[in-house]
């Protein structure tokens, strides 16, 4: 077990998974020479050459549109956007063929391709260039959507993404990538579909994912000075959902949902629906959410971070659904 | 044209010949039928015909192997059938039956058959262009020598996807034939009201590609242009852009009129005097290569597979009520 | 008041408009030598001519774009998507000029921008001309999202979304153009973000809007005839919320919520979130949702309807909240 | 060349190449202040320096007049202090400071003065293309005659936005200048790497419009080149597509090294040996319109202008914390 930033154990995994099946690639803007605009493929390209580390065009459209095709044709693409900013110029291609192509087909065509990249927002990037894509692509049926919040995570959901033979969405972190922690060497698979408890807790259940984790982490820890006990749920894949991990809010019967987008139709909306539709008798309070202010992101700093989920919002929340305030 | 051309002694070109007629033929009658079938409420959604324009599937289609790639836009009948899959299969799926070639679950919009390389019927003008670059990029990869013919029409051209993937095409050199079937509307839309440049080759220059304007009501003449494309494509690994000049006899899809307010009568009449198959048949009588009988029993062959494909979609059964929620992930 | 399709009261709110105010314009693809591909322009080109009826190349995100820099020089565009499937090509102008451009310019270029075309399933069109655009458009702040159900709503919530001087999405339901309605003549407002009781009831309240509005009706109808009393809400507006009408479930203690679009991050989940949060003492049992079932449309007619929201399904969750079955 | 224009006796012409030689030794400065401010922490974000590609803002600007419109990518500090927004509205907006140009809510990449005719600083590449194009579309319709000119990289022309957004400027013939900077490289890649054609003219071709290549180093030519484009907006309204060959001394953003893996020191070099300032204050002194004491004024004002906006936005408040909820939606 090796202590990796989050960047290297993603390029570990591009690595490993490259070198174990041939018909693995990587295509994006800047993944080559450049060695990654966040430097995610960083020596993949004099190990693996130009032919599997591919530079791209500014042509998100094209190239998302030409990795499916090549699915089509029997690769199993890694499609890398700059960030998931740019991608909303791709969406027609990741909705519309990748998402859809395996049923409308009827069962034929499988589509064995990952579209990843960094998403939300780093710091003071101004507005369009924060976007979290939770919402958008979670809601789509055919496609897979995971987001890890630590580098092991990371790791092993990157490589279930690259052997899935659906379409699966990584979801990174810029400001995740530097962070460091513990890999497991070699073989590591995280399935998805499993949500991981990150702390143990037993008054409140704090449901996260990505970026959020470390926020509901911290709140945890500032509860915790509080005499409350709070569970830490780390979502890790957002569809499918680990329903049975997210009603585990059953044990502690009130949950605050954590997460890095806009509230309207938003993702924790969703787990809002699941936990008030089949845990209902269990819940002692409303499920509070924390999220994005409902504005587009501003560029200085004291605003951006009043516009980010924090640890302090998130105790509110949590005391608010304890009723202690 | 050699004299050789215009006699073909040589059987094989008889044969080719007689082939791509019967193909035209097939679906033309096939078409007919699918209107009919329509007009009767066996077939929903949107249903966009082919008539008019069947030399250019069949053309560029006789130019390919077996193992190549065809994808097509939503105006993909002919090209389904002469890529090999059955008229009932293709019929059954028009009728959305269980037997049909995607389950019944794609519709005349979305034919599939992966196994003979036909990659579907797409929806979203421009959206399979980069889909086809991407087919021919796997061929590349794996090393095999297969071509892909990616078909779309005009008004695809002045979408971004368009130029994207033919830029990529052309810097990656990818084994491709972006093939434009020029049939001169979008839906009611004459391409000169909203295209800067009316000659689609044009484009070719702004990214270094072969090029060939090829007259499409001619099945010959297209299938010799995509001969030399497929050539370029195959040895060279060389992309190509044709623009095949055609014109559609029907009106955009079923549910719009035949001529509509953005063409006349007299055009659509005056088209028609070019039609495709009644010239090959010409041809072919002129040569001697097949006589009014033959013709006549060459239609009632036709006649004949389309309407057991109507009685077979027909009696197909429908997909299990269960088949709603399979196919959304393989496991 | 004459009665009037739900297509006619749009050409009826356009014609108005744009006789009103010359800066309003309309452009899209065949909106005018062809009258509209679903004829919602009918009469429009001969009444206004080619310079205020623009019929565009079949390209979507150049056609936006051009509208929002229009909007940018003090027009007031009216852009049609001959249907919202194509708008995906579209997205990044909606979301990243037209949205966000009043934030970022820090208050100074307003948006009065208007994208309007047919939502959502119609007949039978299979899987990538099917979609429904409610929880993609509801989810970002800047835009406001109508989806009128009536001709008379129609009319008045175009004649809104065009006077607006933000951004509006106006979602239309093929389906619905001919619907037949009374329509008050001449100026007829509808305010945005105002919901509208469409049937009064005391046992459980249904919310809907646009096509789902019918279903929820005959629901309502069947409800009756099994002695449950069905309060009908039509949402009208999705972004804003109308959050006061909505929080009439109070009334009834039970909800039901029916939309078009897939269950996953659907604007149906934002609603639960509200209600179960700020409703959650007088709800005597968890709100049920209706949606779309989780798949891509299928062609065949019998599957295309087994994935719809009908009329059955809403009566089977009515029950299911009234704990009757 | 002229002797003339070699030698402007001409005090208009000589006053107008002043103002030039001030205007690109401003950005220069000021862009130099803000690199260091960057390093101070004082900036934030993404931050893309237009060191190097003066001549090309300056030039183009000096052929529009104050109600001409111009909008840019996120590399637009140069036009927005040549529009006319001061470089302490600029700084502050870069300091994120409620002083700033855009109220400190959109930073370097979004800075804006509607009434100045600056319509951003945008961040998609490719996204605000049409949004000029949108821009010429109105005053066309309201019947002024403004013009716009649109900046952008030639990264963009790759982008499918250009494609869609030059045809339908040429079919509606709008009075737009598209602008674009050849650099030559995008963030870390070398055009010829992704572009099948380099040279970006050659795109006008396919959309039937007017186009220029222009030495993007040289001020002069820069303003000529425009000034025809400016007439054939303004008389015709007619498109123009000029593509001007510069060069960025500087990494992408701040974020990015100076050269990089893509590029070599001495390729940065070599171009610094043709840089735009130096080359007009160079002519400027041998034509004896301005000697070394005068130059250095200009530049000590420069300072002092660049100097005070610092020292400006360092002392400009925050945004209230309330503006984080205004501006969402106007009433
Ligand atoms: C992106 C997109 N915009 C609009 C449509 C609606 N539409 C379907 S076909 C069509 C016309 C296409 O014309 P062309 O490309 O010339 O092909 P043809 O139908 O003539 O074969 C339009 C506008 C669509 N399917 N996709
Ligand atoms: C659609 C999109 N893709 C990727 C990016 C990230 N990105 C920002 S600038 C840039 C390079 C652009 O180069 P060019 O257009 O030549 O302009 P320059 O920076 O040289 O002025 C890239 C890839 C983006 N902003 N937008
Ligand atoms: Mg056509
Ligand atoms: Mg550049």
């Amino acid at each position: 077990m090796a202590t990796l930033t989050y960047r290297d154990a993603l390029n570990q995994a591009l690595r490993e998974e490259m070198q174990r099946d041939s018909n693995v690639f990587l295509m994006g803007e800047e993944v080559g020479v450049y060695q990654g605009a966040y430097k995610v493929s960083r020596g993949l390209l004099e190990e693996f050459g130009p032919k599997r580390i591919v530079d791209t065009p500014i042509a998100e459209l094209g190239f998302a549109g030409i990795g499916v095709g090549a699915a089509m044709g029997g690769l199993r693409p890694v499609i890398e956007f700059m960030t998931w900013n740019f991608a909303v110029l791709a969406l027609d291609q990741i909705v519309n063929s990748a998402a859809k192509m395996l049923y409308m087909s009827g069962g034929q065509i499988p589509m064995p391709i990952v579209f990843r990249g960094p998403n939300g927002a780093a710091l003071q990037l101004s507005s369009q260039h924060s976007q979290a894509w939770e919402s958008w692509v979670s809601h789509i049926p055919g496609l897979k959507v995971v987001a890890p919040a630590t580098p092991a995570d990371a790791k092993g959901l990157l490589k279930s993404a690259i052997r899935d033979n659906n379409p699966v969405i990584v979801l990174e972190g810029e400001m995740l990538y530097n962070q460091k922690g513990e890999v497991p060497d070699g073989e590591h698979i995280v399935p998805i579909g499993r949500a991981d408890i990150k702390r143990e807790g037993s008054d409140v259940t704090l449901v996260c994912h990505s970026k959020t984790l470390s926020v509901a982490l911290k709140a945890a820890d500032q509860l915790a000075e509080q005499d409350v006990s709070a569970e830490v749920l780390d979502l890790r894949s957002l569809r499918p959902l680990d329903e049975a991990a997210i009603l585990s809010v059953r044990k502690t019967n009130r949950a605050v949902v954590v997460e890095e987008g806009w509230p309207h139709a938003g993702i924790g909306a969703q787990l809002v629906d699941l936990i008030q539709r089949d845990a209902f008798d269990d819940l002692d309070a409303p499920v509070q959410r924390v999220t994005q202010a409902d504005v587009p992101m501003p560029y200085n700093k004291l605003l951006e971070r009043a516009a980010k989920a924090s640890p302090e919002k998130v105790v509110a929340a949590a005391r608010r659904v304890l009723y202690l305030d | 044209m050699t004299a050789t051309a215009r006699r073909p002694k040589d059987t094989a070109q008889s044969d080719l010949q007689l082939r791509m007629l019967r193909q035209m033929l097939l679906i033309r009658r096939f078409e007919e039928k699918a209107a009919e079938a329509y007009a009767l409420g066996k077939i929903g959604g949107f249903c966009h015909l082919y008539i008019g324009q069947e030399a250019v599937g069949v053309g560029a289609l006789a130019a390919l192997r077996d193992d190549d790639y065809v994808i097509c836009s939503y105006r993909e009948h002919g090209q389904a059938l002469i890529k090999g899959i059955s008229a009932n299969a293709v019929m059954a799926e028009l009728f959305g039956k269980a037997t049909g070639c995607s389950k019944g679950k794609g519709g005349s919009m979305h034919l599939f058959d992966a196994t003979r390389g036909f990659m579907g019927g797409h929806g979203i003008v421009g959206g399979h262009i980069p889909l086809g670059a991407g087919l021919a990029f796997a061929s590349k990869y794996r090393g095999t020598d297969q071509v892909t013919v990616c078909f779309f029409g005009e008004a695809a051209v002045n979408i971004g996807a368009f130029h994207e993937t033919l830029n990529m095409a052309s810097v990656w050199k990818l084994p491709v034939i972006f093939l434009c079937e020029n049939n001169r509307y979008g839906m009611g839309t004459a391409f000169e009201r909203v295209a800067a440049v009316t000659d689609i080759v044009e484009h070719a220059c702004s990214y270094d590609m072969a090029a060939e304007l090829v007259d499409g009501m001619n099945v010959l003449t297209v299938y010799e242009a995509t001969r030399r494309a497929v050539e370029r494509a195959r040895k060279q690994s060389h992309p190509t852009l044709l623009e095949v000049r055609t014109y559609r006899y029907m009106g955009h899809s079923m549910s719009d009129p035949l001529h509509g307010v953005y063409r006349t009568k007299d055009e659509v009449e005056e088209q028609k005097a070019r039609d495709p198959i009644a010239h090959l048949a010409g041809k072919l009588k002129d040569e001697g290569v097949i006589d009014e009988a033959a013709l006549d029993a060459m239609d009632s062959g036709v006649h004949a597979e389309v309407e057991e494909a109507v009685k077979f979609a027909d009696e197909s059964p429908d997909p299990e009520p269960g088949e709603l929620f399979t196919d959304v992930l393989v496991d």
